[in-house]
């Protein structure tokens, strides 16, 4: 076991993969000379050259378009979009490209290709740099879409990213580059098709990804002082959904509260939320809990940030208003 | 003439060329009587009389260079290899369609000669090539890709960013600009501020040729010049090819914006007469020639035709397949979704 | 009352707001010399000139921008984007600065902006052109989503739609341009501020809007003769979602299937859904039934497009899944 | 020199110019403390060294007319003539704020003054421009929009869609390019295959100029040309303005890309003491006059400084007003969502 950021993890991922494979390159806006913008690639130019480690002009539509061609041509690109935000720039090529080429060909052309990006808010960057769309791309048939929380996925998901034959969004969440943890010094590729159980209780079920993650384990540490067991699920992957693993917790609790930093209307939230009422209704003792965003550009000011973000507080509320947990408020 | 007849070429490849013009145009043409009885449907947007830019392109490349096209592709498609049997079967929603029916008219996909669609975005394939044509250079591979698309596809922003990309790289791009002077119902003078395109690459530092788009020898003589000059080392390439549509621009469209004399006076110059008499004129062809090369094609577009007809539709269930690729273990199965 | 088509509807409603008012404008490809694309602006140009029908180039990221800067400027710009497929290369400007000035800016600039396009599958288009993704629009903050599927919606939102000094996207469904209805000849501005029910009923309530309004209906009548009588709503606004109309239902009918083209994972469905069940989870005999797009690009080929689209006849079989209603099914 | 110090205008308003970016340039070094010490939060792009861009075009624009700007744009909203207060108070998130906290450094708005923001998305606002200066050109009204960008938004597809759309329609915009040779960490020669960005203006038939970004009389001298042409009927103009930026890109920029010897010799021409100097030399200006236009720009930054301070914070409770404006009868209260 080594201690290391999240950031260290998602780099060792990015150095494993330029080395064993040939056909992998990274490309983006300053991946390179910067060092990356969250310094995730900072070194990874000096390493492995510039044809591998590609600074690109501003242009995402193109650099995007590139990756999806590359991947055409035989490559394994990884393209780093520096944040969620930009990637509207590029959406056309990610659903009418990316998404599109292998259903529209017949299964002739798969689009190997793996986009990287920083999604979330936290860090009082304004409405048009904290936007969290990683729910809204999982409504995209043939993209899978990965959420790594942990040091061990941030480590261990871009190996079978480049595996899978089709397109693959990472969202690494921004407040977590910094955040530092144990990997496991042999710590390989990871199961990209489950969801995991992150702490078990019997409760609640609360579900989580990504950013909203270390919110939905501080509310259940918190629960858990006052007698209420949750139960934490990281979804992991957002496309395909695992839906079995949330049933399978929830037919033990009979609640559920998904924590999730979209904004709440057509979020994933709501999907979750939909799939479990549909297969699980008679499981359930409340309606399934949503946290989300509330509803605004993201303001810049600290406490305005701070009150539109899905808080541990708000999550335990959720949690009393479904009414029928044990422990002290049920 | 046998050498004709079966598909090989005579001389500088012009009676090839012309074999190739006349396909497309038969092909299409009935396109439009299958389009009136309904076994097409969706958009469809003919070429005719835009042949030569097609075929002079695809003859000025090898086998394993790659092509990118638009939604108004049978053209390229065809002068690319496919069989028409496959693009016809295609566009009548077949298995038997080089895209297995999923695609149709506007996305004709082919994995052995490197035809990579097809695509209905405007604009929308230039970053495809931009990225094929990275893989050759990261390869050393001394392919070429070919890239059309139309004089409306110049003001998307994707032009722009992909000309930058493709000369800052100095990648292996022919850029196709097929000029025909109307994007749907706008002329290109209302779209752009400088209807001189070749200014536009220049501003990129990509050389530039104009070329006569209706004549399918100057179309081929400097395609092949650039993509000689691309495959060793010269980087991206623009061409920009004056030609004209003699139809509307897609089924739907009533075509009030063009002039009657205008369409007629570029009818004078349709390229497959124009080339198909030059070829009389220099005794290449004999008029003989020319009829059986045009009954040949009729009955290869019968055949397709009939190929397409008796083909088979897709079992419903599987509608999800291809989504995405069913993980080894499971092959048989899709993807939980 | 008249007899026109949904399309003549549209063109009535563009004539008189360019009439009333000279800040209106139209501006979009190919809707002056062309005729617009579904020939809704047909004969606009003769009549208001190109000044005010403006055709412009293939840069839909540059000419919503400017539909949004024109706004600003003190018009009221209507901007037409060809189809919903091509609205993906204007998100950013839709996202970034349509829907966030006003909060951005703290209140100081409003963008009185509409922006109309078509949208929606069942021509055959094949998966670049048969894009629904309303429901996906209605996830944003700061935007109204207006899907008209009547006559008098298709004559009477755009009124109110330019009267809002906030930005509003109307989608048209492709498939209804050519139909025949009846119209009031008087018909004039509608509310947006409410679902409406088109049809009452007590068994089920069948939600739907646009494109799919005309599926629940049938489905309702063909329910009917099987003894079932469904409720349906037309959802008519898509952002803000009129919860209390379909809560009102279903406090009725104890049932609901949503009809929604979209695909079925984070669709606007599934919002519907989670809402409902949030609310009145007690009142629910049964999970809020979804009736939506496979998760598919969309095919070309004819049975397989409809296969993939929502057909009454899967409305029918989802409600019978609900059980319990009166009928010959329950 | 009372004139100065009341910050009237002497002789040819250069010594106004001068005011005007020290005022900016002790703004932002201000912000660097106040970030330090956690006031300023966020993102902070300091335009220190690049004073003479925002200044000599922002004197060229009359009052009513418009600027937008980016996410580096203190100076801009400073010299446009926003109150120091209420910029300083918006980067410390105080209702007092020119966006009321909502906006942060890199959305400053301000309708009195037409400053039409701050935008975090490079090229994104230069389709705002375009639009503001079609309302203008519908109406009849002689107004010119500014449009601030860098040079790393040429390479966007938005930046040549504007500039096409722009001078397709005739529209008054002015484009002020401010190539400070960096995008980021990304030199322009890595961003460019052609790096005479002049040449990209012209491929739209637009006019351009180069212009000294650190010589804040020329910079002026060039915007005033082109305003006056613009306002005359002759489309937009392109000012490209070569400067550079003394600091990092961000305060979290470890600045790894650039040269000591690079930026050293760049702040030989900082536009401040070049113009100071000039000033002294041409003896419109004494180096008494000097110190008191500085200690009366501390005083002013204090002042501004203690009214963000004292400023107030909007109260939670109003966290979602200004998503959408509410309907009349519903006045107090937002929409559903
Ligand atoms: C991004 C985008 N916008 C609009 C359309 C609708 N559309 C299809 S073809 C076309 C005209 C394209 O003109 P051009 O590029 O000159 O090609 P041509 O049709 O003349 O071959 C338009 C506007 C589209 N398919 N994609
Ligand atoms: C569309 C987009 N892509 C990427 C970014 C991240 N980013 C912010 S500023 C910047 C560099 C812009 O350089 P330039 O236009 O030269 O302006 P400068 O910062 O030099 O003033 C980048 C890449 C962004 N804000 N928007
Ligand atoms: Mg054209
Ligand atoms: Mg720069």
């Amino acid at each position: 076991m080594t201690t290391v950021t999240f950031r260290d993890a998602l780099r060792e991922a990015l150095r494993e993969a330029l080395r064993s494979d040939d056909r992998v390159f990274l490309m983006g806006e300053d991946v390179g000379r910067y060092g990356g913008c969250y310094a995730v690639s900072l070194g990874l130019l000096e390493e492995f050259g510039p044809e591998r480690i590609r600074d690109t002009p501003l242009s995402e539509s193109a650099f995007v378009g590139a990756g999806i061609g590359a991947a055409l041509g035989g490559m394994r690109p990884i393209v780093e979009i520096m944040t969620v935000n930009f990637s509207l720039l590029a959406l056309d090529q990610i659903v009418n490209n990316a998404a599109s080429l292998l259903y529209m060909s017949g299964g002739q052309f798969n689009v190997p290709l793996v986009i990287r990006m920083t999604t979330g808010a936290g860090r009082q960057l304004g409405a048009q740099h904290s936007h969290s769309l990683e729910g809204w791309y999982a409504h995209i048939p043939g993209l899978r879409i990965l959420t790594p929380a942990t040091h061990a996925d941030a480590r261990g998901m871009l190996r079978p990213a480049l595996a899978d034959p089709d397109p693959v969004l990472i969202f690494e969440h921004g407040s977590l580059y910094n955040v530092r943890g144990e990997l496991d010094d042999h710590a390989g590729p990871v199961d990209l098709d489950h969801a995991a159980v992150r702490r078990p209780g019997r409760d609640v079920t609360l579900i989580a990804y990504g950013g909203t993650l270390r919110v939905a384990l501080e509310a259940a540490d918190r629960l858990s002082g006052a007698g209420v067991e949750a139960e934490v699920v990281d979804l992991r992957t957002l496309r395909p959904l695992d839906t079995a693993t949330l049933l399978d917790s929830v037919a033990r609790t009979h609640r559920a509260v998904v924590v999730d930093e979209g904004w709440r209307s057509g979020s994933i939230s709501a999907e979750i939320s939909a799939r479990i009422t549909e297969e699980a209704f008679y499981d359930l003792d409340a309606p399934v809990g949503r946290v989300c965003s509330a509803e605004v550009p993201m303001p810049y000011a600290r406490h305005l940030e701070e009150a539109a973000l899905p808080r541990a507080e708000d999550v335990i509320a959720a949690v009393g208003r479904l009414g029928g947990c044990g422990g002290s408020d049920g | 003439m046998t050498a004709v007849a079966s598909g090989g070429r005579v001389g500088d490849g012009s009676v090839a060329m012309l074999r190739q013009m006349i396909r497309i145009r038969r092909f299409e043409e009935r396109c439009v009587e299958l389009y009136s009885r309904g076994d097409i449907r969706g958009f469809l947007h003919l070429a005719i009389g835009e042949e030569a830019c097609a075929v002079g392109v695809t003859e000025a490349l090898d086998t394993d260079d790659a092509v990118v096209a638009t939604y108004r592709e049978h053209g390229h498609a065809l002068a690319r290899g496919l069989s028409m049997g496959a693009v016809m079967a295609e566009l009548e929603g077949k298995v038997e369609g080089c895209s297995r029916g999923r695609g149709g008219s506007m996305h004709l996909f082919d994995a052995p000669t490197r035809f990579y669609g097809g695509n209905a975005i405007v604009a929308g394939g230039l970053p495809l090539a931009v990225g094929l044509a990275l893989a050759d250079r990261m390869n050393g591979r001394e392919r070429v890709t070919a890239c059309f698309f139309g004089d409306g596809a110049v003001a998307e922003g994707e032009f722009h960013e992909c000309l930058n990309l493709a000369s800052l790289w100095h990648l292996p791009v022919l850029f196709c600009c097929e000029n025909n002077l109307y994007a749907m119902g706008t002329a290109l003078r209302l779209t752009e501020s400088e209807t001189d395109l070749s200014l536009k690459a220049a501003s990129y530092r990509i050389p530039s040729w104009e070329v006569d788009g209706m004549d399918v020898r100057a179309v081929r003589e400097a395609a092949a010049r650039a993509v000689e000059a691309i495959r060793s080392g010269g980087g991206p390439h623009f061409l920009e090819m004056r030609t004209y549509r003699f139809r509307a621009h897609s089924m739907y469209d009533p075509d009030r914006y063009r002039q009657k004399d205008e369409i007629e006076s570029w009818k004078q110059h349709d390229p497959i007469p124009t080339l198909s008499e030059a070829l009389l004129a220099e005794g290449v062809l004999t008029a003989a020639d020319l009829v059986s090369m045009e009954e040949a094609v009729d009955a290869e577009v019968d055949d397709a035709v009939s190929f397409a007809e008796s083909g088979t539709i897709e079992p419903v269930e599987d509608l999800e397949r291809f989504v995405t690729t069913p993980a080894p273990a499971d092959a048989d199965g899709g993807r939980r979704s």
